[in-house]
């Protein structure tokens, strides 16, 4: 071709370009430089960490070449980029085996988030109208140190209350440290559905604050009180996991899961066995159980050790809890106590499991402590198939963030809020919130005005919410995609894993690593914060502190630190080649029998008929994945329901009171009320009626805020005495036909063939 | 070489977690219909977990099932299609060319699992959420349908990779993204015409049942019973 | 075409002038072949040609049928097979949709034959050609001579006012 | 009273195609403006996608479907009972069978719409017809919506040619009668016909060997659309019965449309002499005749249902029996049933016109829900319960149904303005042929006038 004729196409199509260009607008934007070195169209995996909830899950996330809108330097335009595309469980790590939940897999959609905010925002307008003007990240952060210095004069900085979202690791580390530099209180990690409990009552009974890891893939029996293992609680993953070689991954071996709880959670369902006992009872049967084992001697009551003596009357053999007068007080029949117990003795290795509501009662305590009691009768404790512990990886103290004596965040936060009595001497003169949200998550009323009280709030969140909108100042977070991460999974793993992945791909927006901006506060507050977080950047903090696992057995085999460092980041962490031997459990500490204990209900069962449960839901535990549309289109597994609320009522509950599937109820306790449409729900007591936690944001994105109703808006404040624990699951409730509402079902019938003309 | 792609499901591992389900949308491109669409029938979900109640309070039990395109030996969806939009590919898929759809829905209508979907509208992803979009999975515009593929994308790069490295495909080098995620190992994909395949080798369990084998559609996804 | 017609009121007038037509065809020069009739229904029952009229038309419909199905067979069978989708185990051609298209194609190739046929064979269309007199529309019937010689133009003329015509025309009236 | 003559009936048949009144005018701008109206809902639906519908998974299929079916089925009224009754040649057919083949075509042309007005990218449904493109590949031929091409296809240049045919002499009456640009436009449509004993001669003869070709065409078109169900396994859909139970809910809804359009057109056109109550007698019985065909076959399907017992057809069977559709069901049993056997089975009520008129509303009503009960409910409880659903309608597809019938109605109307709805001359061929009339009044020897045959009362009634 001549070199005319070339020009000459050129301006032709360049002109038809420029033509092209006016009709669409998105061709007029500017190109940047491409910030990418990835071959278009080919995919590369770069591990991270999920944190949508606490299990600590390592992932492996898809990038690949993409052209994205972004703002640089205050001008619009495209650019070539990395582009996060899928997020996959890392099939090397000791939690997750390469395997991942439905939340986890929706986190990417946190990144590119519609509503997520871009840039540092300053209020503007009132406080918690969200009226909010950019600014530039020197002025944000010298904001932020200029309120921190004038708190630094307060007396012993008691005035900084930091709220974060429950989290390990360095992350948790730097928080701590801050708030310990700036003589401040720890800071608080707050989620409704919080572990306090069982880790005070596993420190008591096995010396150990930690969450439990089980070993189902070796156990041959499983009996769990209430606990959604296989749905939202604990490691949820690792137990699916672990749960599916239970049932089918042996030869000619498969174990049985007996599932006791008055609904039937997403768990239960899977159960051999369910069986409904009323709530709070949970304690008694693990007791009645036990009776059995030692009555026919199929255990020496011995076996249970420290954790039997926590139990009054163990080792006279439990004569209060007979099958038969538990029979009396919950209904389960003393012959299915029975066989339960012989079952359980006779199908070793077999562990028992309590978690969520049966935790969440005034008696919480006790129950946990009697299933422990129970486990440690079993014997399962720190064997194979039973109960066990995740060592934390050597040298890196206090990375799991596990408390010598567990206390709750619950209480503590309503203390620092001034909502619980005594009031706190000095009440919080600014508050650091991170990812914590608790204006919607806290069920205390005043919440918000407490907070509106505060003098200056800085938010590190990507997203504004009910807490967040009366921020003074927003420093946004990068998105676990775009940052440096790192956990130390407490539970999940039967080996010591720590956690690390650089960011998978650049920022999006025009946002700053939270722990960057935290190192760059404390270096410009200087003096002795400063030098108690001397790095300058997050990831140097992390391979200083990772530096010491170099020495250690594990999966990382390295003769510098530059090439372990670099075989950690592609390998998303460390974890311990071995499973720590079992027994090596501390000597416990001596503490009070207790006595049986009935739980408590707030609200007479006269005037409110209804046990009531705000059970943490397979979409948006807590609520804060609200904002994910993936997960608001996901129809939960047993009600089908998706993008609402809903509330569950027995059938034969239903028809008394003349309620109809898709009825707007109103479920009023003592507190006050929510309305909801009904689900007829077959699995749940005809006492009892449930909610799923997660909607009823007020504030929360386009996807989640004016959507269904927040059920922890109607709780009492129910506490478990020793603990301060909410019990979430310990508040009475009438309900009443309102209306007629709306249901998005993906699911048709109920049953398998229902049988239409039986009805009439 | 012909293969047979095929999946056995044990229902026994099912915990109806869920996983599978949003793997698949963010595998596939599936869009998000927002409320009023979903309350209308229209959410698209190519992977669910049914779910049936059995019995009544106490004694109340339920059963878990993904269902998702069953692949059929003799698919009706293929035969009704006017266009040939829905075809048996070589490596016994239903594939369906979403470029020859016009349409009818005629297949939805013949399909007995129900697994086929329909763009009543066009898809929407508010920005930037479109930078999520898997670029090896095709966007679909409105009136026509989608379905599962077994994620062919997926089997296509691996085929294209084994037959770059000069070796035979080997058995679960891939797997479809539902398959991928699912915590209880509950699924698994394969060659169900190599004998040596772990999921020719589950095909044999005396659990194992088809869907709906009475309609005859010989379906490639084989459901192992749970055992209780 | 010229011609000489005489409009008649009733079937039976026009089978008499038809009876005198073909008796002096001989003697004015024209044949039967030259004689007209246009009427505004069928008179089957009168002798006035139409019981020796013989037509080929469902031998051709038939003809046509099988043409039609034949290429409604090729039509299935040639297209499937030049782009051979897999089916999974059902034939390329199978036997029952192609039996439905070749038994539509029939009816189709027959009807359109059928059509093609009365077109041709009636000759039609026609438009303003043909001898005609609106007055047919109000009953009359139409008997003459197409192309009769100059020399018995007034013979013919008095031939068929003889026969009980209302009125004698040429045609194309001038 | 006036006795049936020649001048009369051209002047009566042709009075309509000249004059025009008020009437027709607003009943046509009302209609037009139905018609605009579905036809912007549909631009709409175009534009915005087919979601504005009701459809939804796993009920793909809903009022438009019903509405294809319905009007397939109207359109038996014509071709299949004109051919039928042309070789019967049962006599008192004259008068009706113009009207009958009239509703056969546009009642085609509505309902062959709608399988285009479904589709969810209805600006590409040429894809449905076999012709070489650039995407090298053919329609699949396998597909019973192909079938449904060739069959409606063929119908409808079948029954456009049928009712063509029988036509051209009745062009060439107007021609004649006409002036202006009606001469020219009757002279175009009448192919230049004379009457020559040839013509009329080949015009019988194709006529006959139309009614013979055209009936088992018809027969298989509603055969093959009852396959678009029944080749599907769907439960209640997978019947062998529908192929016949179809071709007679045809038949009948046809017979129905039929009856209501000449009650209409011996309104609206003053045709009280021709259309005569002793029609719609006989049409009665027919509709009577059919709608007991119809139950049988009603029951023939249910019966063989609820016997067989199996669980996904039981789950439809009771849907329709004792769910959510049960009130549909029993209302159209009362509107195919009960209504036309209580009226049509009493020589009183069929005698009169109001009656078969009653009797083919409630028929036409039920019918289309009879199309919308095969349709919709088994698609609602198709196999695994956990993927039943529900159909409600749009006002998308309400007001495009609605349109259709303002079409059908408008097409007509101005079909009757273009065309003479009476067969003229086979009216005349039936007198001649009864002699009951004379064929033409003789110039010598004036006939006796005939007194009207006592089956054949005046008009007027």
């Amino acid at each position: 071709m001549e070199r005319r004729d070339f020009l000459k196409i050129s301006a032709v199509s360049g002109a038809t370009a420029a033509l092209d260009a006016c009709g669409k607008p998105e061709r007029q934007l500017v190109r940047f430089i491409p910030e990418t070195d990835l071959i278009p169209g080919i995919a590369v995996w770069r591990p991270s960490v999920c944190v949508m909830c606490p299990a600590g899950c390592g992932t492996t996330v898809r990038v690949m070449e993409g052209e994205a809108e972004v703002t640089r330097h205050g001008q619009l335009g495209l650019i070539k980029m990395g582009l996060a595309k899928k997020i996959e469980g890392n099939p090397d790590h000791p939690v997750n085996h390469g395997k991942l939940c439905p939340r986890g897999q929706s986190s990417l959609q946190v990144t590119y988030h519609p509503d997520r905010i871009r840039h540092p925002l300053k209020r503007v307008g009132a406080r918690g109208a969200g009226e909010f003007q950019e600014v530039s990240w020197e002025a944000g952060i010298q904001e932020l140190v200029t309120r921190l210095s004038a708190m630094d004069s307060a007396p012993a900085g008691q005035g900084l209350l930091i709220v974060a979202r429950p989290v390990r690791g360095q992350r948790r580390v730097l928080l701590e440290n801050f708030a310990k530099a700036l003589g401040a209180p720890p800071p608080i990690f707050y989620q409704f559905y919080e572990d306090a409990l069982l880790r005070r009552a596993n420190a008591l009974s096995f010396g150990h604050a930690q969450l439990p890891t089980f070993d189902l893939a070796h156990s041959n029996y499983v009996l769990c009180f209430g606990a959604d293992f296989l749905g939202t609680w604990n490691s949820p993953v690792a137990q699916n996991v672990a749960y599916g070689e239970m049932r089918q991954g042996r030869p000619n071996v498969r174990g049985r899961l007996v599932q006791i709880e008055p609904r039937m959670s997403a768990t239960g369902a899977n159960a051999d066995q369910w069986i409904a006992a009323p709530p709070g009872s949970e304690g008694l049967i693990a007791l009645a159980l036990a009776q059995v084992m030692l009555a026919e001697n199929l255990r020496p009551a011995s076996a249970a050790g420290q954790a039997g003596a926590l139990i009054e009357g163990w080792a006279t053999g439990l004569k209060d809890a007979t099958p038969e007068k538990v029979e009396r007080k919950t209904g389960v029949p003393a012959a299915t106590l029975r066989r339960l117990a012989r079952e359980l003795a006779a199908n070793p290795p077999a562990v028992v499991i309590i978690g969520d509501a049966p935790l969440a009662q005034s008696n919480g305590l006790f129950n946990a402590l009697a299933v422990n009691a129970l486990n440690a009768l079993l014997g399962s404790v720190e064997q194979p198939g039973g109960l066990t512990f995740t060592p934390a990886p050597p040298g890196m103290a206090a990375a799991q963030g596990l408390p010598a004596q567990p206390t709750s965040a619950y209480a503590s936060l309503r203390a620092r809020l001034g909502l619980s009595k005594p009031a706190p001497p000095s009440p919080p003169q600014l508050l650091l919130l991170d990812g914590a949200n608790p204006v919607y998550a806290l069920p205390d009323a005043g919440v918000k005005e407490a907070i509106a009280k505060i003098p200056f709030i800085a938010s590190f969140g990507n997203f504004v919410d009910e807490t967040s909108v009366f921020a003074d100042l927003i420093l946004p977070d990068h998105t676990p995609l775009e940052s440096w991460m790192d956990d130390v999974p407490e539970s999940g793993s039967l080996e010591a894993v720590a956690s690390l992945a650089p960011p998978t791909m650049k920022p999006l927006h025009h946002t700053r690593a939270m722990p960057d901006v935290l190192l760059e506060a404390a270096q410009k507050l200087g003096g002795s914060v400063s030098k108690s977080l001397p790095w300058t950047s997050y990831e140097e903090m992390l391979r200083s502190t990772y530096a010491p696992l170099q020495k250690e057995k594990g999966s990382i085999q390295a003769s510098s630190t530059e090439e372990f460092w670099s075989a950690a980041r592609k390998q998303g962490g460390w974890w311990s080649s071995e499973v720590v031997a079992p027994g090596q459990r501390p000597p416990t500490v001596g503490a009070a029998a207790r006595a049986v204990q009935e739980a408590q209900f707030a609200g007479s069962a006269e005037e409110f008929p209804f046990f009531f449960l705000p059970y943490e839901s397979q979409q948006f535990l807590d609520g804060a994945l609200a904002n994910l549309p993936w997960l608001q289109e996901m129809p939960e597994v047993l009600s089908t329901v998706m993008w609402g609320s809903w509330v569950e009522i027995n059938p034969a509950t239903a028809s008394r009171l003349g309620i109809e599937q898709g009825d707007l109820v109103e479920v009023s306790s003592a507190r006050g009320s929510v309305r909801a449409p009904a689900l007829i729900f077959p699995g749940i007591a005809p006492d009892m009626v449930a909610m799923p936690a997660g909607q009823g944001h007020e504030q929360y994105t386009r996807y989640a805020t004016g959507r269904g109703a927040n059920p922890f808006k109607i709780l009492a404040s129910v506490v478990e005495p020793e603990t301060g624990s909410l019990a979430w699951a310990a508040t009475r409730v009438r309900i009443a036909r309102v209306g007629k509402g709306k249901l998005a079902l993906f699911g048709g019938s109920l049953r398998e063939w229902p049988r239409e003309f039986e009805k009439r | 070489m012909a293969r047979q792609w095929g999946m056995v499901v044990d229902l026994d591992r099912c915990t109806g977690c869920e996983a599978c389900v949003v793997a698949c949308h963010a595998e596939n491109n599936i869009a998000t219909v927002g409320e009023d669409q979903a309350a209308r029938g229209r959410a698209m979900h190519w992977m669910r977990v049914e779910r049936y109640w059995e019995g009544n309070f106490p004694n109340v039990r339920v059963t878990y099932r993904p269902v998702f395109c069953q692949q059929c030996g003799d698919a009706p969806c293929e035969s009704v299609c006017p266009t040939y939009a829905s075809y048996h590919n070589p490596e016994g898929l239903n594939a369906q060319i979403y470029n020859r759809c016009i349409g009818t829905r005629y297949c939805g209508n013949a399909c007995p699992y129900n697994v086929r979907f329909f763009n009543f509208y066009n898809p929407v992803w508010d920005k930037p959420l479109n930078l999520q979009l898997n670029p090896d999975v095709s966007v679909r515009s409105v009136g026509i349908m989608e379905k599962c593929t077994f994620c062919i994308q997926r089997i296509k790069v691996a085929e294209f990779r084994a037959q770059a490295e000069k070796r035979p495909l080997k058995d679960e080098e891939f797997n479809p993204a539902c398959v991928q995620s699912c915590p209880p190992k509950a699924m698994v994909f394969g060659d169900l015409d190599d004998p040596t395949s772990e999921v020719s080798r589950l095909a044999q369990s005396n659990r194992s049942t088809r869907l709906l084998e009475e309609v005859g559609t010989l379906p490639n996804v084989i459901y192992l019973r749970s055992v209780s | 075409m010229r011609a000489v017609y005489g409009l008649y009121p009733d079937p039976a007038a026009a089978e008499r002038a038809m009876k005198r037509l073909r008796a002096s065809g001989s003697t004015l020069g024209f044949d039967a072949r030259h004689i007209c009739l246009a009427a505004s229904e069928p008179l089957d029952e009168f002798d006035l040609g139409w019981k020796d009229q013989k037509t080929p038309m469902p031998w051709l419909a038939a003809l046509g049928g099988l043409i039609g199905g034949t290429s409604g067979y090729f039509l299935v069978s040639l297209t499937q097979r030049a782009y051979p989708l897999p089916t999974g185990n059902m034939p390329i051609v199978a036997l029952w949709p192609t039996g439905i298209v070749v038994y539509e194609m029939t009816m189709l190739g027959a009807i359109l034959t059928t059509f093609i046929s009365l077109l041709v064979s009636a000759r039609l269309p026609h438009w303003s050609k043909g001898v005609y007199d609106p007055a047919v529309s109000e009953g009359k019937i139409l008997v003459g001579v197409v192309n009769p010689s100059q020399a018995t133009h007034d013979e013919l003329v008095k031939t068929l006012r003889e026969a009980g015509a209302e009125e004698v025309k040429d045609f194309p009236s001038s | 009273m006036a006795a049936h003559s020649p001048e009369k009936l051209n002047e009566d048949v042709l009075r309509p195609l000249v004059r025009t009144s008020w009437r027709f005018y607003l009943t046509g701008g009302i209609l037009a403006s139905i018609v605009l109206a579905a036809l912007a809902a549909f631009i709409y639906q175009v534009y915005t996608g087919i979601g504005v519908s009701g459809l939804d998974r796993p009920v793909f299929w809903g009022f438009y479907i019903t509405n294809f079916v319905f009007w397939i089925g109207i359109s038996h009224a014509g071709t299949l009972i004109s051919a039928i009754l042309r070789l019967t040649d049962a006599r008192w057919r004259r008068p009706v069978t113009r009207c009958a083949e009239a509703i056969t075509v546009f009642a085609l042309l509505i309902g062959g719409m709608f399988p285009i007005i479904h589709l969810g990218r209805p600006y590409l449904f040429f894809w449905l017809f076999p012709y070489p493109s650039e995407r090298g590949i053919w329609p699949n031929f396998h597909s019973p919506l192909l079938w449904d091409a060739f069959a409606i296809s063929t119908y409808l240049t079948g029954s456009s040619i049928f009712l063509y045919l029988p036509t051209i002499p009745d062009f060439a009456l107007v021609r004649d009668k006409a002036q202006g640009w009606r001469k020219k436009f009757y002279g175009f449509l009448s192919l230049g016909w004379t009457g020559t004993p040839k013509q009329w001669h080949r015009l019988e003869m194709a006529m006959r060997i139309m009614a013979v070709v055209i009936l088992p065409v018809a027969v298989s078109v509603h055969t093959i659309v009852s396959w678009d169900f029944a080749m599907a396994p769907v439960p209640m859909w997978h019947s062998t019965v529908f192929g016949p139970y179809f071709v007679a809910g045809a038949i009948f809804s046809g017979i129905a449309a039929l009856i209501i359009a000449m009650a209409i057109l011996r309104k609206a056109f003053h045709l009280e002499e021709y259309l005569t109550p002793f029609h719609f007698d006989k049409l009665g019985k027919l509709l009577l005749m059919m709608s007991l065909v119809w139950a049988y076959f009603i029951i023939a399907e249910r019966l063989t249902v609820w016997y067989g017992n199996e669980s996904p057809e039981m789950a439809v069977y009771w849907s329709t029996q004792q769910g959510r559709f049960t009130h549909l069901f029993w209302f159209m049993v009362i509107c195919n049933l009960a209504v036309p056997f209580l009226i049509l089975s009493i020589k009183q009520f069929r005698n009169t016109i109001t009656g078969p008129v009653i009797a083919s509303t409630t028929v036409v009503i039920g019918m289309w829900i009879e199309r919308f009960l095969i349709i919709v409910p088994p698609l609602e409880r198709k196999y695994l319960p956990y993927s039943w659903g529900t159909y409600r309608p749009s006002w998308v597809e309400i007001t495009i149904t609605a349109g259709t019938f303002a079409a059908m109605a408008l097409l007509y109307m101005i079909f009757s303005k273009l065309v003479p709805i009476i067969s003229v001359w086979e009216m005349k061929l039936g007198w001649q042929q009864e002699g009951e009339v004379p064929r033409a009044v003789a110039s010598q020897a004036p006939l006796p006038q005939l007194a009207p045959r006592a089956d054949l009362p005046a008009a007027g009634n």
